[in-house]
């Protein structure tokens, strides 16, 4: 049976370091866009964290809630897409094809998770920073939308390298960058059709819900909630 | 202007035209013969350190072929080389065990940098213009032995670095007490020298703790970003991790105390705000509570306490109940909280605190890595106060940026008449130095580290190049043995290279050791093997003994109250730390996790107290301290106390690569040299300031997200 | 007897004149004038040449506001491409006699901001260069385009919409260009003489045309109204905030009737005036086309009303975010400009007979224009700054690109309309001899009516 | 002669279609020629580049040496002697001119061409080979060359039969539908995200 990739997410460890953030740039060659940029609202982070406050001094609290491609089984930015450039993999992932955009965002309009981030411009990176790219993955030029994607590169060699040795993946032996490099180890990724993988346990967790679940987008990321005792 | 080029589109070339030109003649660029063998498109993990804190983490790089441009025999052109591609933690390494922080990610940046310093450069223009023209390193070598031999008094010659226990450092100490030169200063803006002598009084340890985390119930923080940028982050999350859900129907729970929110305050349970220089009566209180045999607490009733600290007595009460019911109970200090002008009372409290902790039937919290009298005292950054040398040498250090005016470095430095640095970048130090030596890069040589706190374990990691230097770049040590036998009456150095100190240090810790530096990047006994309970090395008091009497020694603070109203705590930030990162263009694009800030410098400031002041998020605001004052955009945060406004450290660089230089500010410039009243150490949390809005929002402050509040309109309409 | 006929010939000789006058050699008035108009259309087109050139980032858009002036155009202009065949083919079925001068400027408006408010699909794209994706044709690939996707229905949509009025546009000048080629010499009847296709006026030949006609008439209506309902369906198909409303399809296409007619009546006027044709475009056309405006104004108000009470009174907490800023929040000046205009003005003015002269119905209708415009901004913009999340909540800024372009779609509209009623009668000759008294005299072949 | 491939249609109705997006294209890409930038960027560097990648036409490479493979393999060499990461990696590799030397320092050093060879080598420059297969950026394909060798694809059924040649030439066209048909036929996955990601 093919797998369905997934991701559960524990608010109740998630420090909102965010080692996450950064370790998607230097995997997914997301461009830094420079101050100018950003300023207009065109940083690209793939991966982010949010972060609310609640209440007033001296009772106020923040809440940390990191926020990727949520991969939905009933994902909106899928059928809008005129060209398939956006369209659902059989291991369910929620495919970006870059070559096959032609950049009209209304994907992005349609995700109600705002995951979605458009290239403006070409992105730029003074030299020698290219020479840390990733041969792995794109780098995408103007007027293509982009997005999370587990790291598909890394799910496709680990799968090309399992077969390779003739040996059955094992649950933990795919990574995304962001699961890789918490530091709280409160991302973890997985095949949610192995009942047995940590992320379906998770996933199947009380505390387990999903980001606008009401919405019907039957995401495959579960946030477990924070046990505060406060 | 800027925009436009930032967006036009460019020419592509090297890696580039392999795929793009398919043949086009008119994109031939030569390619040279690699001098190593390359195998395209498959990668190879190598071990190496992680060099951005002193917290010593563990890495593995990803390496794979890239093209990159160079120049042969004054011929341009590209060349394939093995490139690290991407840090990885560890996963074997006891202290953070495959996790790594975000400024560990962006280290790979500080090799790839476009405005590294690719060869030894002497000044060509005054000083502090950093006009500077390339020499070869024999004569620069030269040039530096020659000054060293000049030298009428050898104590002449001052050694700036960070405090960064490691073989590195051995061989500058070596070679300067060889030389007859004092040992070097070790400057860290955000030091722990206050709790090291703590702790030296408390555990007989002179060295910072490492917290048991993953079996605490209870964990009290006072003012220690334990989570985010203080002592080993990495290690001390993995622990957290644990303490909240690592254990089956367990979930130890966590306070913090402190008078603004830290990372870390934002994850607690319950987030206690306590006035400025008071958070360790609070440890004294519960303290108080909770030794059976308290006389020399008697003044710490809670009733005193809320006085002091404005911690409702009742409060109090509850959290000495809480842990008395959830124990074993945990607690913690550091950063501000040590940098007042009785940061010692503070951490002498909250070890008290910890010791009745223990005393009370329970294992103490806190242990200390073993091996620590493996490298030899540095002299602490106070003593840059009266800085007086002919020959200085810079080593990975920014004294300029980071000490207060009061200190003088930077008049201290203008005297030196002579100064060489190491550094890789042109920073407000180095740009006033003669002559520039580039280190290599961790990735590029050796690199190596004793970490002093984050796991139970000796631990000593060390690596080898993961891949050759990219310039025409030396590591430090290996200048410096160099340097040495290049003097009048040369010095014999133990070791004729830098690995071979390295080694020699691997030698002495056991047969093995050696072996392992190839294999995992490090010795350490395995995991699980000779862990010994955290207790070890404290000493935690029978139940019996009376807890020692402690009197609470209030706080001064430089600039009176009626003039300066509020406290001002500057403070490490996520991304940059002491500001030593911030030329990494991806931390500087990371949104900060509480404002969600980008490429900017901040004030916080209590929304209460902006309302009186008609400040809005965004205002231009003026922080004037007896020492100065800088403008900066403000930003409203409910987890800062009314009588406080705090800013982050790391912006407001003068020179620092094109992504740091004139960016922010720092607030390190408008800081009093007042200092810890028993160790010296700088008190930078102990300034007050008064706060005036001087212009509508400028656009300094870049904001990733749009609204911090989960339903704002329910927020605003209260 | 032979006098009357004399003076109905006369007549008719009259009207041919007055309405062949214009197409008449042009004044330097025209030339300035077409240059000018040129000239704005050429800034336009650069613009979207430097846009394409240095990328999207040019425009205003931003995370998350994804959309902005180019859809809001796109939108605009469709809706504004409903005053014509719709209107002209309602009045045709319906026989209304004061229908005659008024239909072929109206279907005129329909054919020139189609195209115009095609274009805009394309402008916004990121990579422009490969917008034939978004149409179906055999690769070997295989691949197709996403028929489940409402920009491909949108493709369809408009293509049927333009294809049909221009045929129904075409068909009743054939008469005329007949007309215009038997009194011109040279290459000019050559030209006229293609147009005319080998037009003789025979009785079959106008039985051929009223039935083509008549069958152009029923089969415009129901494609024009999905049109519109098409794309409304480009943001309510979506969920998310204040767009994901079954209400948009209607709501749509009544604006866009609204703002049709409203554009009718600010054309009909400016021919009315530089073209000297008081004597065909009475006061009496204003008037109904006014009531006309009136009415749909009264309805727009009513959908508005329907719409956001529903919103409010459901008090979803994304809607009502989305529902703040626009009443009461960042961009409640907008909002409360677009009541005004689309209205408040349109109501006041139009209800009072006195008020329902020329000069009131054109106010009204500059209002309405004003308005709709805004309307289409206000689904667009306040939605998308403002989806579940606050944190990733933003804003939009228009930027020079996105301004020339869109100033330049509205002097192509112009200079389209100018050339046009340069080289066809803008009012259709033979039916409105065909209104004159005992027709037959001014065009053969129509007794059989 | 420049051999056309288009993997976009041709065709009347479609030459239109393309003959817009070409120009759009072109107003696309600054006209500038390659010279050494201080910056990295995927934009195209010249007009020429930009259409020539859109219309995805390249010239047929000519080689610098006329490389006879034929003699080669007929010398009982293999592949993978010389393209050796080809069963391991994604990529079979372009040999440096130190693999030839490894042969060519002894054999036939007196021919002109392997004097050629030398020369470089004595240089420390590398032959400048003209890639005969490959796609353009903005295709976006990630092709692995090892899993298809570990599949037993015979090389000459995507590279024609080297063997044969003198110089490599470009005997099959890498069209899309090229990949696409193969796959369907071995029933190998056919998602897009299996090459472009």
């Amino acid at each position: 049976m093919a797998a369905r990739w997934g991701m559960a997410v524990d608010l109740d460890t998630c420090t909102g370091c965010g080692a996450c953030v950064t370790a998607c740039h230097a995997e997914n060659n997301i461009p830094t866009v420079g101050p100018e940029q950003a300023a207009v609202g065109r940083a690209m982070h793939w991966i982010r964290i949010e972060s609310y406050w609640d209440g007033e001094f001296p009772e106020a609290r923040m809440k940390f809630r990191p926020v990727m491609c949520q991969h939905c089984d009933a994902a909106p930015c899928e059928p809008v897409c005129p060209t398939y450039a956006s369209h659902h993999t059989e291991e369910g992932l929620n495919a970006q094809v870059y070559n096959r955009c032609i950049g009209t965002r209304y994907c992005a309009n349609a995700c109600p998770y705002n995951v979605r981030f458009f290239e403006f411009y070409n992105p730029e990176w003074p030299k020698p920073l290219q020479v840390q790219l990733n041969p792995d993955v794109s780098v995408r030029e103007v007027g293509v939308m982009e997005k999370c994607t587990f790291c598909v590169q890394r799910i496709t060699a680990a799968q090309i390298d399992a077969k390779a040795e003739k040996k059955p993946l094992k649950d933990g032996d795919i990574k995304p960058a962001c699961v890789q490099s918490c530091t709280a180890k409160a991302l973890v990724f997985g095949d949610l059709n192995d009942p047995e993988s940590e992320v379906s346990r998770l996933s199947r967790s009380p505390r387990g819900s999903k980001l606008l679940d009401d919405l019907g987008t039957l995401p495959k990321v579960t946030y477990l909630a924070k046990q505060s005792l406060a | 202007m800027e925009r436009r080029d930032f967006i036009k589109l460019t020419a592509i070339t090297g890696t580039s035209a392999a795929l793009t030109a398919c043949g086009n003649p008119e994109h031939q660029v030569i390619r040279f013969v690699p001098d190593e063998d390359i195998v395209p498109g498959i990668a190879e993990w190598k071990p190496s350190v992680c060099p951005v804190c002193s917290a010593g983490c563990g890495l593995t790089v990803r390496i794979m072929d890239a093209d990159f441009e160079t120049m042969r025999n004054g011929q341009a052109g590209v060349v394939a080389i093995k490139a690290a591609k991407k840090l990885e933690g560890q996963p074997t390494h006891p202290i953070n065990q495959g996790a790594l922080c975000a400024r560990g990610q962006a280290a790979i940046q500080l090799t790839y940098h476009p405005d590294r310093v690719t060869q030894p450069m002497k000044r060509s223009g005054t000083r502090g213009a950093a006009d500077f023209k390339p020499v070869s390193w024999d004569e620069a070598i030269a040039e530096l032995a020659g000054k060293l031999d000049g030298l009428s008094d050898r104590k002449a010659l001052a050694y700036i670095t960070r405090p960064r226990r490691s073989r590195r450092l051995e061989v500058a100490t070596e070679f300067l007490t060889r030389f007859g030169a004092p040992a070097p200063i070790g400057f860290e803006l955000f030091g722990n020298e206050v709790l090291r002598k703590a702790n030296a009084a408390s555990f007989g340890r002179e060295q910072l703790p490492t917290y048991d985390l993953s079996s605490a119930m209870f964990v009290v923080g006072f003012g220690a970003d334990f989570l985010g940028t203080w002592n080993s982050p990495v290690a001390q999350t993995i622990g957290y991790g644990q303490m909240r859900q690592g254990r089956a129907g367990m979930r130890g729970k966590f306070i913090q105390i402190e008078p603004r929110m830290s990372l870390t305050g934002a994850n607690a349970d319950e987030w206690i705000y306590a006035r400025a220089g008071t958070e360790g009566v609070v440890a004294l209180g519960i303290a108080h509570l909770l030794a059976p045999n308290n006389s020399g607490l008697a003044g710490f009733a809670p009733d005193a306490v809320e006085k002091v600290t404005g911690v409702a007595a009742r409060k109090i009460e509850r959290l000495a109940r809480e842990i008395d019911e959830m124990k074993p109970a945990l607690a913690i200090v550091g950063g501000p909280t040590l940098a007042y002008t009785n940061g010692s009372f503070h951490a002498r409290a909250v070890n008290t605190l910890n010791a009745v902790l223990a005393g009370s039937g329970h294992a103490s919290g806190i242990g200390f890595t073993p091996g620590a009298d493996a490298v030899r005292p540095l002299r602490p950054s106070a003593d840059l106060k009266n800085l007086s040398a002919q020959v200085l040498l810079l080593d990975d250090a920014n004294p300029i940026y980071g000490t207060p005016k009061g200190w003088g470095v930077r008049d201290a430095i203008a005297k030196v008449p002579y100064i060489a640095s190491f550094s890789s970048f042109i920073d407000d130090t180095s740009a006033h130095a003669d002559l520039i030596l580039p280190d290599h890069t961790f990735l590029e040589g050796w690199t190596d580290s004793l970490p002093e706190s984050g796991s139970m374990l000796a631990v000593a990691s060390a690596a080898g190049p993961v891949m050759k230097p990219l310039y025409q770049t030396r590591s430090t040590p290996d200048v410096l043995i160099e340097v040495a036998a290049k003097l009048k009456t040369p010095i014999a150095m133990p070791w004729k290279t830098y690995d071979e100190a390295i080694k020699a240090g691997f030698d002495k810790i056991g047969p093995t050791a050696w072996d392992d530096v190839a294999k995992q990047g490090g010795h350490w006994t395995a995991p699980g093997a000779e862990r010994r309970s955290a207790s070890d090395g404290a000493r935690p008091p029978s139940p019996q003994s009376p807890v020692p009497s402690l009197q609470f020694v209030p706080p001064q603070f430089d600039g009176d109250v009626a003039a300066y109203p509020y406290y001002f705590q500057p403070y490490p930030s996520q991304a940059f730390n002491d500001g030593s990162t911030a030329h990494l263009p991806w931390l500087q694009e990371m949104p900060d996790p509480m404002t969600s800030a980008m490429w900017s410098s901040w004030v916080e400031i209590n929304p209460q107290a902006a309302e009186k002041l008609g400040i809005k998020k965004g205002d231009v605001v003026e922080i004037t301290s007896s020492q100065g004052s800088l403008r900066a955009p403000a930003v409203l945060s409910p987890g800062i106390g009314p009588d406080m406004v705090a800013m982050p450290v790391g912006q407001g660089h003068e020179t620092f690569t094109r992504y740091a230089s004139k960016r922010g500010a720092n607030p390190v410039t408008i800081l009093a040299p007042l200092t810890d009243t028993e160790t010296g150490a700088l008190a930078w949390a102990a300034t007050r300031v008064k706060i005036a809005r001087v212009g509508d929002a400028d656009g300094s402050l870049i904001m990733f997200a749009g609204e911090l509040r989960e339903e704002p309109h329910h927020h605003h309409t209260r | 007897m032979i006098e009357a006929t004399m003076s109905r010939a006369a007549a008719a000789d009259r009207i041919t004149e007055d309405l062949l006058r214009p197409l008449a050699s042009p004044s330097w008035r025209f030339y300035l004038l077409v240059l000018f108009l040129g000239s704005i259309v050429a800034v336009g087109a650069s613009a979207f040449i430097w846009q394409v050139y240095y990328g999207l980032g040019e425009s205003g858009l931003r995370m998350p506001v994804f959309w902005g002036f180019y859809i809001t155009n796109f939108v605009f202009w469709i809706g504004i491409s409903h005053a014509g065949t719709l209107i002209s083919a309602i009045l045709r079925l319906v026989n209304a006699g004061w229908r005659r001068p008024v239909t072929r400027c109206a279907e005129v408006i329909t054919a020139f901001a189609l195209m115009i408010g095609a274009m805009f699909p394309i402008i916004h794209l990121g990579r422009p260069w490969l917008f034939f994706w978004l149409m179906p044709y055999p690769n070997q690939r295989m691949l197709w385009p996403n028929f489940r996707s409402p920009l491909v229905w949108d493709f369809f949509a408009i293509s049927a919409y333009l294809t049909g009025s221009l045929l129904f546009l075409f068909l009743p000048m054939i008469p005329d260009f007949a007309l215009v080629r038997d009194r011109s010499t040279g290459f000019r009847k050559k030209v006229y003489g293609l147009l005319s296709l080998g037009w003789r006026g025979t009785t079959k030949q106008w039985h051929r045309l009223e039935t083509g006609m008549s069958i152009m008439a029923i089969a415009i209506i129901p494609v024009a109204v999905s049109v519109h309902t098409i794309v409304s369906f480009d943001f309510s198909m979506a969920p998310i905030p204040g767009w994901h409303t079954t209400i948009f399809g209607p709501y749509f296409v009544a604006g866009a009737i609204f703002s049709g007619i409203a554009g009718l009546i600010i054309a009909m006027a400016a021919l009315r005036k530089f073209l000297h044709l008081e004597a065909y475009l009475h006061p009496l056309h204003f008037q109904n086309l006014g009531k006309l405006l009136l009415m749909m104004s009264l309805l727009w108000g009513y959908f508005v009303f329907a719409e956001r009470l529903t919103t409010w009174y459901g008090n979803g907490t994304a809607e009502m975010n989305v529902f703040y800023v626009t009443q009461d929040g960042s961009y409640a000046p907008l909002y409360w400009t677009m009541v005004t205009c689309n209205f408040l003005l349109p109501v006041s003015i139009l209800s009072i007979r006195r008020l329902r002269t020329i000069a009131g119905c054109v106010i009204a209708s500059f209002g309405v224009v004003v308005g709709m415009w805004l309307e289409r901004f206000l689904i667009i913009v306040p939605t998308l700054g403002h989806k579940f999340l606050p944190y990733t909540w933003g804003t939009y800024r228009p930027q020079p690109v996105e301004i020339a372009i869109m100033t330049a779609t509205f002097a192509a509209m112009t200079l389209l309309y100018v050339l046009f009623s340069k080289f066809v009668p803008i009012i259709s000759i033979w039916e409105l001899k065909a209104g004159e008294p005992n027709p037959g005299a001014a065009a053969p072949g129509l007794e059989h009516r | 002669m420049i051999r056309r491939r288009l993997v976009y249609p041709s065709g009347a109705s479609r030459r239109i279609m393309l003959t817009v997006g070409v120009c759009l294209l072109a107003a696309a890409c600054r006209s500038r020629s390659a010279v050494s930038s201080t910056v990295y960027t995927p934009a195209h560097a010249t007009v020429g580049e930009a259409v020539r990648g859109f219309l995805n036409l390249r010239p047929t490479a000519t080689q610098p040496i006329p490389f006879p493979h034929k003699i080669h393999i007929e010398k009982q060499a293999m592949c993978t002697d010389c393209h050796e990461t080809v069963e391991r990696g994604p990529i079979a590799g372009i040999p440096s001119v130190k693999t030839c030397m490894i042969c060519h320092s002894q054999i036939a050093t007196d021919r002109p061409l392997i004097k050629e060879v030398t020369g470089y080598s004595d240089k420390g420059i590398e032959i400048p080979w003209q890639r005969v297969y490959g796609f353009t950026r903005e295709a976006h394909v990630r092709f692995n060359h090892a899993p298809h060798v570990r599949a037993s694809v015979d090389c000459s059924t995507c590279h024609g039969d080297v063997g044969q040649m003198t110089v490599a030439e470009r005997k099959v066209n890498h069209t899309m539908g090229f990949c696409v048909n193969c796959h369907r036929q071995k029933n190998a996955p056919n998602d897009c995200m299996t090459c472009h990601f």
